[in-house]
């Protein structure tokens, strides 16, 4: 199944949604313009025409009972795929997702399955500012019960959400819009990807690089620019947050000593913990440094281009936080390092860039 | 709006004899909960009993029941199996879900309890969207949502009421009004406007009840169910009761001053069981020694199921692990 | 309950002249937008310039409000500084909240604009509390809730309308009906009964107006204000009114589908400043050279204000850390 | 200020609350029953008479709404105590707490303040179940702008409540319902303690072991058997998950070489994950050995006492793991092993322990 298709990511969710629609007629689509002329970024461009509209479910602006309700159908034998905007709508409807949805399958001693996707995106840019970028995907994971998967390459993404459609599990999605515009070869028949255990996109041995939705791109960036000194690293897409398969990771750190993991959120109490404290317990013997963890720092998205300067991870920081792990030679470090900035140059920090075109 | 209808024999009988039924295996777990062996949480329905038979006896096996803490007396009706009621009570492996839940989460698929739900409105959205799903397929099952006065202070009665409405979907709201919420009167956490005319706000048409006359429940049951049936949408049923016992536990507590003697008495004197009996008695559907025999099977029914649950297995706690995922 | 009142003459002139600085201001960030210098989501209000007039306008400074995310016609109206608010816009350190939340957030305790939240319905129970405070310690303030049409189908509306009918709280749900939600419908989100009775469910008294109409706004607004500084509760206030231009963004989006141009060209002729301008002029209160010399002056206001955005320093973003903590 | 006066948490919670109360007129109390005869488990009794009835406000059961209204009397000067008798129920509010609560102060460019405190109490015990049982701790700690402090002992926890209701900042104090019944000696007087760093309440070099909320409770029988055999131990109650200040546990890392963390929550994706990983980085070159982290198993709490038998982390289980970094030898292992179970004996698993009486 290869293809040399480009697409990009928002238009490979938009595909596998449509022929996961189109294959099983007890999928049902809720947003809140789930049938505008916009429908949620284009994910749900023209799905009512060609699965029906009475199969698009127009949510009222309740986030919290439309969880309930698409909950409903799902224990009453529908796939229900709930799409929000913005992540943060979603805490409305905590209560529904984290005791409902996440347990009833337990409760009910397995006699209820809860087939359901959630579609949670994640803003960034154009100064959204505090309450319309956050990533919440640390908060989610805690749950058992849920799966939380962040798709990050074009490819993964058809097939996760195809197998989240199928899945008897509720299972969050959670997409970072910058990821929507990455481009890559996406396979136009349909297809499934097994929703576990992280993805390994690069082979290395220098050190071992596990990233999240967006931040896998950008570490994309920093493993190519180093193969151009010859270093090579083992990078690892995560993509699946729970349930959560570190066995990859470790068989990584067995082999390079060395770990850094790249968080979408914040760094505090973020996902890269777990990571970090999980690889040191069963790995502690082959650690020659310390892991590093990024993340965001610790306060809340401000809206101007003037504050956010220095907020988000780059390329160019993971580098320079590889390289206490590497520890290149001046010339490569500064060599790599201008390789990437001329890569982004001067778009400007607050829109999506257009580096990102597979295949990856 | 109400139907004439003169109730048929056997189902008068029916009536009573849920009710009673209701009542006796509350009172039993109410007697044998000192006993310790029942550890869990238990809201008990006694004094509310024509609530939960007067709907669930106008309902299809097929039609489905979402309930909340106080959901014992629901599940009964609805034709519930005591014995897997009392084991899940006890923590038992032969509990409708096997002990994972115990008493406030009380559900049974063979009967179409789909859920008991204790966040406070929480099963609301669930029974609307089952009802959703009915209505995408053609089918006329109709979706019950129980409720009590407080849950329509949550928000997530209002979202749900405006979905329901929206699209028209069978669903019945029925809300057991027995004026507290725990220790706190109605007039504490609402103004003073009906209940019902929030429901009527979204559209929807109601129904209010004395919930203490199971017949007059019944009959407006079976009257939103047409309704339901039919496509014409939800409807909302406010049933004016009253808790005999705590909030939470097997004992009295008129006690403690949140709620005087006096008032507890007057509904006391409203017993629902107790009216319906005298109604039946009087119009000869019943006889005295009817209603002794009854009572006398169903403490048959009861000891043994006490029995079959005391006597079940726990379940073993290496399964504590299993379906977090399906 | 309309209290029969002539407006005096200034009372006039003030409210057009800031409907029609409002209009003016939205156009500029309208034009300018497409300079790319504006980087943050904006949501314009030209269209519902009358129920940000006539409600403001009616308030007294310590009154205070709270705004969505469509909140530049409030602030305006409360007396907002125009500077601050583009400064915001821009990202500014200048910004009435130095940058940190644009657009979406405006704020300024000087004007008692307490808080502007993006979060469809997190304001109004920000308003009721500010209500409590005011109630608890006997001032006579009023707290505003600003809402769209959306927001009353979040149950946080009703949860906040309960509580504050409940203490019959000094506050005023303001409601901005522009029919449309994003690229949706009202039909397609509510059900046919009028928004109002959601309100009066609460037991909430509600005045339903024609929200073009600056002057009928405000006359419902001052008799809200009343009823709420005399300790007679909250009230709600039903704009019916219509947004021009893209629900997000400088453009018109007519094209795009999700509504028609004729239902854009019936609001468009109830543009609420023309509306009111001719009325003025009718009466003789304004002349056509005082409109001219009107908007000459906001318009130099509106050029020296977008330099002193324009010429704003970037807050610094080590300063981003800031304020974290109390 | 020393006290042999010996009251319980839950006492010194509402003796704190009270003076606090009384002490500032500003100071006004919600709660679902805020003024009912069982007053939020005793820690509210009495208030109503001692402070005036119009100070408690009771709460309609509207848990999102309440704490938005809570934040708003809070920016208008007062200082509001919100009590849920259960976490769960501030699912409902999150949006309220994480946007509003949480980022007020820092949108408005340090104009607003919230001076909100939210005890949040956690179940435990009696059949509650999957959903009256939950910590949540993990979440609410992801968010800055949030204090998030978890007091175990009666002293501190008295101490802090009045910190809490004195500080300008939203703080959520997460109380164990089993700690409640934690009985020590506690001032009477009016006091503060600061809402600051762990707190270290054993002293010794064996190894370090940090603890939060009730799981404090089991690790100091653990850290007092340990004694009996002359191994002595670093102790620290965490207290104070938000702001994390983890300097107090580097020192002693340095020292001992060994951590044990031990979570009263989840341990997947829990506060253990941040604190290991935190320290790993720190003191990787003091580790002895890998860290070991302790907390709840990946699934919801099941309410049947045959199910929870393995389910709660308890001073056996800390002991087992303990050994594995200190190896005592046999003799000692099963000799404090034995000290331990005798102390507990045949108390039920699911009722608190009266073991927990101070002075700790
Ligand atoms: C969201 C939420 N808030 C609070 C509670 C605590 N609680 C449990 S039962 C109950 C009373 C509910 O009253 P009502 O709905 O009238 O039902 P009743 O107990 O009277 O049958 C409350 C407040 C809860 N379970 N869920
Ligand atoms: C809780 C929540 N859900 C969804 C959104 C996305 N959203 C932003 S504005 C908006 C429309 C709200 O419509 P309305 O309240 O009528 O205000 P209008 O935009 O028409 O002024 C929506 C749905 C949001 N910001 N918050
Ligand atoms: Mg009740
Ligand atoms: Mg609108």
């Amino acid at each position: 199944m290869t293809s040399d298709r480009s697409i990009s990511l928002g238009e490979a969710i938009r595909e596998g949604l449509l022929q996961a629609s189109q294959r099983d007629s007890s999928v049902i689509h809720f947003a809140e313009g789930v049938d505008d002329p916009l429908a949620v970024f284009g994910t749900l461009k023209g799905f009512g025409d060609k699965i029906g509209h009475e199969r698009m479910i127009e949510m009222p602006i309740s986030e919290n009972a439309l969880t309930g309700v698409a909950i409903g159908v799902a224990l009453s034998g529908k796939r229900p795929v709930i799409s929000f905007q913005r992540v943060e709508f979603a805490m409305l409807a905590l209560e529904q997702i984290a005791n409902n949805a996440a347990k009833f399958h337990y409760v009910s001693n397995g006699q209820h399955n809860i087939p359901l996707v959630m579609r949670l995106i994640v803003g960034r840019g154009w100064g959204q500012g505090p309450e319309h970028s956050q990533s919440l995907e640390g908060m989610f994971a805690q749950f058992p019960g849920l799966k939380v998967i962040m798709p990050s390459l074009p490819e993964d993404a058809k097939g996760m959400i195809i197998a989240a459609v199928n899945d008897n599990n509720p299972v969050l999605v959670i997409e970072h819009r910058w990821n929507h515009y990455a481009v890559g070869n996406v396979p136009t028949e349909y297809y499934s990807k097994d929703i576990v255990g992280p993805k390994k996109i690069r082979n290395g041995d220098a050190v071992t690089l596990v990233a999240t939705s967006y931040m896998t791109l950008e570490c994309l960036r920093v493993a190519d620019a180093l193969s151009s000194v010859g270093v090579s690293v083992d990078l690892f897409d995560l993509r699946v947050l729970r349930p959560l398969d570190l066995e990859p990771i470790v068989q990584s750190v067995k082999k390079t000593g060395k770990l850094l993991t790249v968080d979408t959120g914040y760094r505090k109490y973020g996902i890269g913990a777990e990571i970090v404290s999980s690889i040191v317990e069963i790995c502690f013997n082959f650690l020659k440094l310390a892991p590093i963890r990024l993340g965001l720092p610790d306060h809340p998205t401000p809206s101007s281009a003037g504050l956010i300067k220095n907020y988000y991870i780059d390329s160019i920081k993971i580098l320079e936080s590889l390289n206490t792990l590497i520890k290149l030679d001046r010339s490569s470090f500064e060599g790599v390092k201008k390789n990437i900035f001329n890569e982004r140059k001067d778009i400007p920090i607050d829109v999506p860039d257009p580096f990102f075109k597979g295949p990856f | 709006m109400a139907i004439i209808m003169k109730l048929e024999y056997e189902k008068s009988i029916e009536l009573y004899a849920c009710m009673q039924r209701i009542r006796l295996v509350e009172e039993a777990i109410s007697t044998r909960y000192v006993e310790q062996e029942m550890r869990c949480p238990v809201h008990l329905s006694i004094g509310q009993e024509a609530a939960a038979a007067g709907v669930c006896l106008a309902l299809e096996t097929r039609d489905k029941v979402f309930s909340t803490h106080r959901s014992h007396a629901h599940y009964l009706s609805k034709g519930g199996d005591l014995r897997k009621m009392l084991a899940e009570i006890y923590g038992k492996a032969t509990g409708c879900i096997g002990g994972r839940g115990g008493s406030m989460h009380i559900m049974d698929l063979d009967v179409n309890m789909v859920a008991s739900i204790p966040i406070v409105g929480s099963c609301i959205p669930l029974a609307v969207g089952s009802a959703l799903a009915d209505s995408l397929d053609g089918r006329d099952n109709v979706s019950i949502a129980y409720l009590g006065d407080a849950s329509v202070e949550e928000g997530v009665f209002h979202e749900s009421a405006n979905f329901a409405k929206l699209r028209d979907l069978p669903v019945l709201f029925v809300c057991e009004n027995n004026l507290y919420s725990v220790y706190t009167q109605l007039h504490e956490r609402q103004p003073d406007r009906p209940i019902t005319a929030l429901a009527e706000a979204h559209g929807i048409p109601t129904y209010h009840c004395d919930g203490n006359n199971v017949e007059e429940v019944y009959r407006s049951t079976l009257n939103a169910l047409k309704n339901a049936r039919s496509n014409k949408g939800p409807s909302f049923l406010l049933l004016d009761t009253y808790r005999w016992l705590e909030h939470c536990g097997p004992n009295f507590d008129n006690d403690i001053g949140y709620r005087t003697e006096a008032e507890f008495r007057i509904w006391k004197n409203r017993d629902p069981v107790i009216l319906y009996k005298k109604n039946l008695l009087k119009k000869g559907i019943l006889t005295e020694e009817d209603t002794v025999e009854l009572k006398c099977e169903i403490q048959k029914e009861i000891t043994a199921a006490f029995d079959f649950a005391k006597n079940s297995p726990y379940p073993d706690h290496s399964t504590a692990i299993n379906n977090v995922y399906a």
